[in-house]
């Protein structure tokens, strides 16, 4: 990202907001629609893999992550880390608390 | 010792004669528990000693009147390195070993004799196969491996029993279980160790281990003239258990001979081991477990049967070898008034009619 | 004497405390609750917190009175629930959390790094407001009858059997949470973005690396706790059924998000004592921390594996057998940089020059009883032993070791090494020395006797108890009595120097750290010229250098 | 270290520079300024994950556990009002990413215009989510001694079920609704917390915008704001995601 310096603010475009907007309207649409389809296992699978990718956009232009320091996006990924430890972690005791003692 | 004050010098002895750092060793585990405190011990005391040896003669060395300039020393790899796997591969020494042992307290024998133990605030019930109940006591034979299925009525509550250094919480709403195998007869101390309230302390009793002999004396003397599982017998009566679990080709639910201890499959997908945990679940939670080829029609019992009395049950079924006692059970719930139809789909009504409170 | 102590002092006939300093800025009451100055809102937490410990301190004397003998004589058992209760909640949330970070961080972590204040000035004044709010309200809540959950909120027990203060402590709990999480939050970004022309990472001192550790854990451990306080609070009221079991919910998923805090919590303790120690031990012995940078990354080890071993709270509570086998391992994995760190430590005074004041005694007693904390810990944390152990006193015995024998013990050596610094005056030494080893002692007889409780088996949390553990437990209450005075002591010899302590000088101790090069107590905005570094952190042939280049100066001056 | 290099020259680019009304007198330039305090919201940010990071794991295990209460519960959940909020709130977080760069690029009159609309799109947010709330409180959903299971035993004679085709639950599992009921009110409702908590701080920004206050080059306390107002909209789009779609066919 040559773009990205300590310093140099970067000004994101309006353009490039109302292409986020309208990928994410879209996203929306789509989740919305594939939730009516009977999909079995990946109903929720769907459903999560389009709502990380629209958080995904809006971290990215709308937080401005693309544009920040490292720090930021360091920051950034050990929350979602964290988050995921705590939740994985836990889960993992009450998953395998269904496999009986040994 | 004239210079140390008489009380003090008596409390001394008496600890020392008493016991000194450990309550007597009276399981199995015990020995095996020791055997690694021990280790850890000595492991702790090898490495406080290095330290303070280190401390020490550092201090007496290379104090600044000896040793008036520092010599500036930026570390050592090869230390680091010592500093870390040494102490790392003794840590992994005792997780293995620990993780052993664990393995040893949790995993219960297959012969083991089963006794339920009911927590509330504050006591213990203890309730054994053939009906007899205590309260802040367990009497259990020596050189028999006992299984403890432990679940609590209110609060958290923690079974302890030092000298066989073993502990099981007891929780609401799930059993855990524990297992011993005491050797040595006498009484020992039972704590609540987990904090569940006001009288917290006075949850306590004794765990009386008798020879067996004795233990046979005190069964007969202390026998309440039902078993347990004639309790739950009833229990399943007068719930109309049989109405379904019938083991007639037209039943409605399964039948419950020699099902404890198989895999069943269920409806859902997947098998499950049927266990005292899994035969509780299904009494209040049946719709999530539901064997396969029946339908969801079984009521939920959750608020109306004690956990007494779904121990009973459970300890009725688990005995149940063959159809021919529920069918014996059916005979009678027939002569009820009203016994008919119980479990309708989806009403909630038989719960009513069935109600039993211990 | 003069060999044995590299105290330095100006020439007491001459010297005076600089006019113009962060004491002496601005007058009145208004000044002091308004201010942003780091180095006033460190004081005032310093005050706070003392009285936090006094009362909690208080209670404890009542818990070890009230064990002298085996029945329930001085009160009654609920009485004695609340007063373990509030002795936990007010140690916990209002000292040894916030103690450290709050007054020696809040105070020194910018001067260290060459800044003038932390990044956020008001953000660390409500959080001082926010520790206060929650403590007053748990003296509140003591006053109105107080709380016996104990304090870790145990559902279903604080959910639907006890009728005491659970919403208000639990307030008490969240709010002081808060503030936690805003000091914590204060050092991240200082310590990234505050720092002085040529303070790089691995010129950072120990006691900075060590604060940072502890903030992440502030910062990211705290709100889960947050949520949980929450969701108990709202079973209590309105009777949602997330924890209740008769409900359909797990009581033990509180445990995991009560412990996936309050576990890191236990390093969010210890880590900022650590920094104290290195900073202790590299001054006593004249010499830069042996390992500099082992000992900074096990402190980012400590808090990053800090994280996954909560669950070691729960092993006889059902929880999966293979959750036990992989959080003991982890357990296992965290006691490694605790050693690293002890060894580190001890081979720093290695061919040192060691003079022993009191900061490096405190921090011999640190050393020597974190030891025996950290081992006691990898009993607890190694599966097998945990069954007979947990639950008992000794658990009791090895969190005192940890945290009062080990942070308070650090706690005491850092407050007598900035003192001359915060203050500009010297506290005087024999006494103090004197209370030091009097803490050591009273300690040691306090809390040793309790770890042979627990292996016998006496539960902790008992009023009352079967008459063959008195022994022990009179022990136990005799040490307390030692330790208090231990305590009271510095409370009243450091109050006398205030007034009447030698005059310090900028740097009486001729350490290294940037906080010393410049005048005590400093100025509002620390430095009178942002300082440069232009050397590595504990260099003391930099700092011999400097000491011959002004005496150089002076005598050109004079000679000229 | 470049770390230390880049400081360096920031400090010393500092000192040449004039000195605006709003550097803090502990930094030593505006960069740094800025740079501090939007790291600081990141962290904040960090703290709020771990926040809802709680509410997560109870909703996933549970919905693990009472699979078939959660598909009914979110059966009763209406996907229209929650796509139509989906909807508003992504439009305001566009209107307050434009908010930021009419900040950026000093235009007071558009950036009070989209703090507005930022306002105007989070209280409609507010009254669906009201709307949704007054439902649910009608047919007793509200988790306590009030809560009804009957649309999920007999949901025939329950519009929502009956729409969704929903079959009766047993009476262990339709009691089991309780728990996703409360952590939908839960979820949601702290969800709102944080919202009315923004809009309460928009209307203190709109008020500074009118003055002029960020378009002078310090524009720190609008781009905080609005990694707040994304980071809720973050959270909705998961919370619309976990509780009104994966159950829904």
């Amino acid at each position: 990202m040559s773009e990205t310096s300590e310093h140099a603010h970067h000004i994101v475009s309006p353009k490039v907001y109302v292409v986020i907007l309208f990928a994410l309207l879209l996203g929306t649409a789509l989740t919305v629609g594939a939730s009516f389809v009977d999909l079995g296992l990946w109903n929720p699978v769907i459903a999560l893999a389009i709502a990380t990718s629209k958080a995904t956009l809006v971290v990215l232009y709308f937080m401005h992550v693309k544009y920040s320091t490292k720090l930021t996006k360091l920051t950034v990924f050990s929350g979602i880390f964290l988050f995921l430890a705590l939740v994985g972690m836990t889960l993992a005791d009450y998953v395998s608390r269904a496999w009986g003692q040994w | 010792m004239s210079h140390i004050s008489p009380v003090l010098w008596q409390f001394l002895v008496k600890w020392l004669t008493n016991s000194a750092l450990l309550p007597p060793e009276a399981s199995k585990i015990a020995p095996q528990m020791d055997a690694l405190l021990f280790f850890m011990v000595l492991v702790s005391l090898i490495g406080l000693t290095v330290v303070a040896l280190l401390i020490a003669s550092f201090s007496i060395l290379y104090s600044k009147k000896r040793h008036p300039v520092a010599e500036q020393i930026e570390g050592s790899t090869l230390l680091e390195a010592t500093w870390t796997i040494i102490p790392l591969g003794l840590f992994l020494v005792m997780f293995v070993w620990g993780a052993l042992i664990y393995f040893r307290v949790f995993t219960p024998p297959a012969n083991a004799m089963n006794i339920y133990v009911v927590g509330k605030q504050w006591m213990w019930k203890a309730e054994h196969p053939g009906g007899q109940h205590e309260i802040n006591a367990l009497h259990i034979p020596m050189g028999r491996a006992i299984q403890l299925t432990l679940i609590s009525q209110d609060v958290f509550h923690s079974f302890s029993i030092p000298a066989f250094r073993v502990k099981r919480e007891a929780i609401p709403g799930r059993y855990t279980t524990v297992w011993f195998e005491a050797t040595t007869p006498g009484t020992y101390h039972l704590f609540c160790t987990q904090y569940c309230g006001t009288n917290h302390s006075q949850m306590i009793g004794d765990i009386v281990v008798l020879s067996p002999e004795d233990y046979r004396k005190w069964l007969a003397e202390s026998t309440s003239g039902m078993s347990m599982a004639q309790n739950g017998e009833r229990l399943f009566a007068s719930l109309s258990c049989a109405a379904c679990h019938n083991a007639r080709p037209d039943a409605r639910g399964p039948s419950l001979a020699n099902v404890y201890g198989s895999k069943l499959a269920l409806s859902s997908g997947g098998t499950v081991l049927a266990d005292e945990a899994y035969l509780r679940e299904s009494i209040l939670n049946p719709s999530q477990h539901v064997t396969q080829g029946y339908q969801p029609i079984m009521p939920t019992y959750q608020g109306q049967i004690s956990e007494e009395g779904i121990i009973a049950l459970v300890e009725y079924i688990k005995n149940l070898d063959s159809d021919y006692r529920v069918q014996q059970t059916l005979n009678t719930t027939d002569l009820l008034p009203g016994s008919e139809g119980k479990a309708a789909p989806g009403a909630p009504g038989p719960a009513k009619q069935g109600m039993v409170k211990q | 004497m003069s060999s044995d102590t590299i105290v330095l002092l100006p020439d007491q006939s001459t010297a005076r405390i600089p006019k113009r300093n962060y004491l002496t800025q601005e007058n009145g009451l208004l000044s002091w609750l308004l201010t942003g100055d780091h180095k006033r809102i460190a004081i005032l937490y310093l005050i706070s917190l003392s009285f936090f410990f006094f009362i909690g301190g208080a209670l404890a004397g009542l818990i070890r009175l009230e064990l002298l003998t085996p029945q329930t004589d001085l009160m009654a058992t609920d009485t004695y629930n609340k007063v373990f209760t509030m002795h936990g909640v007010i140690m916990i949330f209002f000292f040894l959390v916030p103690s450290v970070p709050a007054t020696l961080g809040n105070f020194f972590i910018p001067m260290m790094i060459g800044a003038k204040d932390l990044a956020l000035p008001k953000i660390n004044l409500l959080s001082w407001y926010l520790y206060m709010a929650g403590g007053l309200l748990a003296l509140y809540t003591m006053a109105t009858g107080g709380v016996d959950t104990g304090w870790t909120f145990t559902t279903p027990l604080s959910t639907h059997y006890v009728n005491t203060n659970v919403l208000t402590t639990g307030l008490a709990a969240f709010i002081a949470g808060f503030s936690s999480i805003f000091t914590g939050l204060n050092f991240i970004v200082t310590i990234h973005k505050m720092r002085a022309p040529g303070m790089t990472w691995f010129r950072l001192p120990l006691f900075v690396w060590a604060h940072y550790a502890a903030s992440i854990l502030m910062v990211l451990a705290t709100p889960v706790v947050a949520i949980s306080i929450v969701l108990i609070a709202l079973e209590r009221t309105i009777g949602i059924g997330v924890f209740d079991p008769t409900k359909g919910g797990d009581p033990l998923l509180f445990q995991h998000l009560f412990w996936f805090y309050s576990h890191p919590a236990v390093y969010i303790m210890i880590l900022p004592g650590m920094g104290v120690i290195s900073e202790v031990i590299s001054t006593f012995s004249r010499k830069r921390v042996f390992g500099y940078t082992a000992v900074a990354f096990s402190s980012v080890a400590i808090a990053v594996f800090g994280f996954f071993v909560w669950a070691h709270h729960m092993f006889i509570m059902g929880i999966s057998n293979y959750a036990v086998l992989v959080f003991s391992l982890l357990t296992m994995l965290v006691a490694v940089p605790s050693a690293i760190k002890i060894f580190n430590w001890t081979f720093t005074l290695y061919k040192g020059s060691i003079t022993f004041e009191t900061p490096l005694i405190y921090t011999f007693g640190f050393m020597g009883l974190f030891t025996i904390g950290g081992l006691t810990g990898v009993f607890l944390g190694t599966s097998g032993t945990d069954i007979h152990l947990t639950e008992t006193y000794f658990i009791v015995a090895h969190f005192h070791f940890v945290m009062v024998g080990g942070m308070l013990m650090a706690f005491l050596a850092g407050i007598h090494f900035w003192w001359p610094k915060m203050t500009g005056r010297m506290y005087p030494e024999k006494i103090s020395q004197l209370a030091a080893v009097v803490t050591f002692i009273g300690f040691n007889f306090t809390f040793f006797p309790q770890f042979i409780l627990g292996t016998l088996g006496m539960p902790r949390r008992y009023a009352s108890y079967p008459p063959e553990f008195q022994i022990l437990n009179v022990f136990s209450t005799a040490g307390a009595t030692i330790l208090g005075v231990g305590y009271l002591l510095p409370v009243l010899y450091l109050t006398w120097s205030l007034k009447y302590g030698a005059i310090a000088g900028d740097n009486p101790w001729q350490a290294t750290g940037l906080e010393w090069q410049t005048q005590s107590p400093p100025l509002t905005e620390n430095f009178v010229e942002m300082p440069i570094m232009d050397h590595e952190a504990y260099d003391y042939e930099w700092l011999e250098n400097q000491t011959k280049n002004r005496e150089k100066e002076a005598e050109v001056t004079s000679a000229g | 270290m470049p770390d230390s290099t880049t400081i360096a020259h920031g400090a010393e680019a500092a000192a040449h520079e004039e000195h605006p009304a709003y550097l803090r007198h502990h930094f030593n330039s505006t960069e740094q300024q800025a740079d501090a305090s939007n790291f600081a919201m990141w962290l904040f940010l960090l703290t709020e994950v771990m926040f809802f990071g709680g509410l997560f794991t109870a909703y996933l295990i549970y919905r693990n556990w009472y699979y078939p209460a959660f598909v009914s519960g979110s059966h009763q959940l209406n996907v229209i009002w929650g796509t139509t909020n989906t909807f508003v709130l992504i439009l305001s977080s566009f209107t307050m990413a434009m908010g930021v760069w009419c900040a950026e690029t000093r235009r007071r009159r558009g950036l009070v215009l989209c703090l507005s609309l930022t306002l105007v799109l989070g209280l409609a947010f507010l009254g669906i989510k009201t709307v949704e709330y007054r439902e649910k409180i009608e047919k007793h959903h509200v988790p306590g001694t009030h809560y009804s299971i009957g649309a999920f035993l007999d949901p025939a004679h329950d519009e929502a079920a009956s729409a969704a085709g929903d079959k009766p639950l047993a009476l262990d599992m339709a009691r089991h609704t309780e728990v996703y009921f409360s952590l939908y009110f839960l979820m949601t409702g702290m969800h709102a917390l944080h919202m009315i908590i923004g809009i309460g701080i928009l209307v203190f920004m709109i008020v500074r915008a009118r003055a002029g206050a960020y378009t002078a080059g310090h524009v720190t306390m609008v781009e905080n704001f609005g990694l707040y107002w994304h980071f809720v909209d973050i959270i909705w789009i998961y919370l619309f995601a976990l509780l009104y779609l994966i159950s829904r066919h």
